[in-house]
């Protein structure tokens, strides 16, 4: 559990630093903030979910939906 | 046959045979009236003859849906039904009702039919599918209430089964959602707007649950898997069919006047909507591969694979094409409605009475399977009517396809009935095509008479 | 180990999303009551609309024609035939139907009074009033 | 706390899914439903970026934060429970599903008060293309959370009746996994519709 208790620290302050990073440099802005969430969905999924100890075939469908989400958004992003 | 009371189930497929080939034949005068303008006119004109065909499709549906459902509920609630005379009362109740609305769209016209049944005290007729006059209608509900009381009685009397609370839980939806058929607002937008409460969540909706209740039924029974497999794929299936399918009724909300909104959602969630029919299918085919016993009506097999790839490819991959917002702009009320009609018509409900009623007409009729040569005819039958649907849809896509491009994309947009004149070959195949189907259609007729040894199993 | 998948489970899963999604097509139809008012043009849905919309309903018209789209595609799109063809022209069409040439698809005579053909000509002027989404593509239909 | 307790139980047996696989199918569908809205978002936004600039303005990008907070803080607690009652601790279980719920209760209120905002000002899901994003998928996300906490409330009651056992408590992974879904889909669409532009 001291794991689970760090990595909800961690995920607070990544969401700050997600909140306060709107009033960063806007060319920067994008690619941080995606990072940032992608981080965050990947240790909730690892770890809350408990996806990482999952042994079932499906098990790579939700992070595999995470990383087509963001990087779709991503993508959109070039685009402008 | 498990229970005496089982047997209503009988006349009630025997009428529904009928009133399908009764269907078929008046599509074929439609096929034909599309390219010969006048043919039958003014002894039957388009409008009448295509109200006969789908009316008579849904009322055959609906014999269909509730004969097998007099025969499934006393074999899963494992008693004999409440009142089997009441089933017969209301079979010959429904079976006059609808006879004489079919010979009242024939015999009088319409606009008089309305006045001598009382269409103004309550408007409700001359909407498409819902043109029944309103005894009709009111008859409808009574017929559907009896049965649900007949039904739901014999159920909370006896076993409790997954499939026989969602065929009961999909009747009640098939029942309640009729209701808003009664309902026909002034305001054309809110009209259609709740005409579809009706339509939509019949056919991707409340049907959808007596469909998966019907073949997972007939799964059990011909495959010997456990029912407990089976019965929860069942609600899985009927769950991701609701998911996608109750907010999927926003596809048809893009153009008629309703906020702009449901472009989205309605394109979102219906193209999940082919998510549950490939479980469908999926499931069928897994089931068959699993099975524990060969069992000796493999026609009956047959349709419920029919009905699982027939199902997908009508109303998954067909309704998949043209429910996009973008696209449905350029095919909304085109030839692709009526070819994504057809097939998943005859794939998903059509196909599934035709398994219920292959499973069980033999039982009924005293033994477990009928003789080699009757299925192999029944079989022909299959693939003949499967067939011919295939290519009627295929020549109907074509056809749309040519006339979205005459009469709304090209540069010098055609006007409809000039567009019309371009695609008559494909309406002619289409007539053929037809008469392919009604070919498979007699010859599926033909295989009840036919006798020989009963099949055993292998 | 094979993964845990009970009935109950499967069940209670259909009966949860079947009511969450309900309850979200309720929603949503809510809001668009609300919101109809801005765009189903009922403004000019005057008496004699309303009472041309019972002929068109007690002509079985649908049966061969698509209204906003929706109907039989034997005949062409009516939701915007008063744009594309106007009053008189509408009335005089089906005053003189049937035509009768052979072999073309043909549409019955109703014997309608002028009084109803201006109650079925208002119903058209108020359907083509009604926002579509810029539906039909072109004035074809 | 022994040693065991430390140790994620997983590293003990191999385990599937966690839960009841029915769920997943459930998870795999929402999933996508969000999936498409959300690329559906970035889509329309690409081709209406100074729409939906002027419109993110807006928005109570705190509130918005705040709500993050909640709803991870919420699936952590989640996170405890399950420890717990891995340990066969049915009250502590129950205790943390409370908590967990309890702050998904603040995350609604805070939603709402920020809807009632948006209302107040005359802006519907019809105003544009962008609230219809943020009203609807907002609204289609709160059903979620409301949906979640009956899921917990279920497995809560059940758990302080002593329901679930060490050895049995595949109910409480299962509700469990259904409330980090709702976390998970927020954590992306806070940043997707409140920050980024």
């Amino acid at each position: 559990m001291k794991l689970a208790t760090a990595l909800w620290v961690l995920l607070l302050i990544l969401t700050a630093l997600t909140t306060q990073s709107a009033v960063i440099a806007a060319g920067f802005l994008v690619p941080f903030v995606l990072v940032m969430t992608y981080i965050k969905g990947q240790v909730v999924i690892d770890h809350f979910m408990g996806l990482r100890h999952a042994t079932s075939r499906l098990r790579w469908i939700v992070p595999a939906w995470l990383l087509v989400v963001v990087g779709g958004i991503a993508y959109t992003f070039t685009l402008s | 046959m498990k229970y005496q009371s089982q047997a209503v189930a009988k006349p009630y497929f025997i009428a529904a045979i009928g009133l399908f080939l009764g269907q078929i034949l008046f599509g074929l005068i439609m096929g034909l009236q599309y390219v010969v303008g006048d043919y039958l006119f003014p002894a039957i004109p388009f409008n009448v003859a295509r109200m006969v065909h789908t009316n008579l499709l849904i009322v055959w549906l609906l014999f269909g849906f509730m004969g097998a459902a007099y025969y499934l509920i006393p074999e899963e609630a494992e008693r004999e039904l409440f009142s089997p005379k009441l089933a017969l009362a209301m079979f010959w109740i429904f079976l006059v009702a609808g006879a004489a609305t079919i010979l009242g769209y024939l015999l009088v016209p319409y606009a008089t039919l309305a006045e001598m049944t009382g269409n103004n005290i309550l408007a409700t007729m001359g909407r498409e599918f819902l043109e029944q006059p309103l005894p009709t209608k009111v008859g409808i509900v009574i017929v559907a209430l009896a049965m649900l009381f007949n039904l739901s009685m014999t159920v909370l009397k006896g076993r409790k089964t997954a499939i026989n609370l969602v065929l009961l839980l999909g009747l009640w939806g098939l029942a309640i959602f009729f209701l808003f058929s009664f309902y026909n607002p002034a305001n054309l937008v809110k009209d259609k707007f709740y005409w579809w409460w009706v339509v939509h969540l019949w056919v991707e909706g409340v049907w959808e649950l007596i469909m998966g209740a019907m073949l997972a039924f007939v799964l059990i029974k011909v495959t010997g898997v456990d029912r407990e497999v089976i019965e929860k794929w069942l609600y899985i299936i009927i769950a991701m069919a609701l998911i996608s399918g109750l907010i999927g009724t926003g596809h048809h909300y893009y153009w008629i006047g309703t906020p702009e909104y449901w472009q989205w959602w309605g394109s979102v969630f219906s193209a999940m909507e082919p998510i549950p029919f490939f479980m469908m299918t999926l499931f069928a085919f897994n089931m068959v591969n699993r099975r524990r016993r060969e069992h000796p009506n493999q026609a009956a097999v047959l349709w419920a694979l029919g009905t699982g790839v027939m199902a997908f490819l009508g109303a998954g991959v067909w309704g998949f094409l043209h429910t996009l917002a973008p696209v449905n702009f350029y095919t909304h009320g085109s030839q692709i409605t009526a070819a994504h009609g057809h097939m998943a018509f005859y794939g998903a409900y059509a196909l599934v009475v035709l398994t219920m009623i292959s499973y069980t007409m033999p039982i009924l009729r005293g033994r477990e399977a009928n003789s080699r040569k009757a299925q192999v005819v029944e079989m022909w039958a299959f693939w003949l009517m499967t067939i011919a649907m295939v290519f009627i849809t295929l020549f109907l896509t074509a056809a749309g396809i040519l006339q979205i491009w005459l009469q709304r994309i090209a540069a010098e947009p055609m006007g409809f009935m000039a567009a019309q004149d371009q695609v008559a070959l494909f309406y002619w195949m289409r007539e053929i095509t037809g008469l392919v189907f009604f070919t498979g259609l007699v010859l599926y007729i033909v295989s009840f008479f036919i006798k020989g040894e009963e099949a055993r199993a292998s | 180990m094979s993964s845990a998948f009970t009935k109950s489970a499967a069940r209670n899963i259909f009966y949860g999303g079947a009511v969450f999604f309900f309850l979200l097509l309720v929603g949503l139809s809510f809001d668009t009551m609300q919101t109809l008012p801005k765009r189903d043009n009922r403004e000019n849905l005057s008496e004699s609309a309303i009472r041309g919309k019972h002929i068109w309903e007690t002509r079985n018209c649908i049966g061969c024609h698509t209204l906003l789209g929706e109907g039989a595609y034997f005949a062409p799109e009516l939701g915007n035939v008063y744009t594309r063809r106007g009053p008189e022209f509408i009335k005089a069409w089906i005053q003189s139907q049937p035509t009768g040439v052979p072999g073309r698809r043909q549409m019955p005579n109703f014997n309608l009074t002028d009084a109803q053909l201006n109650d079925l000509v208002e119903f058209f002027k108020y359907t083509a009033g009604i926002d579509t989404a810029k539906w039909p593509p072109n004035v074809e239909g | 706390m022994n040693i065991a307790a430390t140790l994620p139980a997983s590293h003990d047996q191999p385990r599937t899914l966690p839960g009841d696989l029915a769920i997943w199918f459930f998870i795999f569908a929402e999933l996508l439903v969000f999936g498409v809205f959300f690329l559906a978002y970035a889509f329309a936004r690409a081709r209406n970026v100074e729409l939906f600039d002027a419109s993110q303005l807006q928005l109570d990008r705190i509130s918005g934060a705040i709500n993050t907070a909640l709803l991870i803080s919420s699936s952590y607690f989640v996170v405890r429970a399950v420890d717990r009652i891995r340990h066969g601790a049915s009250h502590a279980c129950a205790g943390w599903l409370v908590a967990a719920m309890t702050l998904g209760g603040a995350f609604l209120v805070l939603k709402l008060t920020e809807f009632a905002g948006k209302f107040a000002a005359g802006i519907t899901m019809s105003t544009n293309t962008f609230f219809m994003f943020y009203i609807g998928l907002g609204f289609f996300h709160f059903m979620h959370v409301v949906l979640g906490m009956i899921i917990l409330g279920w497995v809560a009651h059940k758990a302080w009746r002593g329901g679930y056992s060490a050895a049995n408590h595949a109910g409480v992974e299962t509700g469990a996994s259904y409330w980090h879904m709702v976390d998970l889909v927020w954590i992306v669409l806070f940043p997707l519709i409140y920050v980024m532009h």
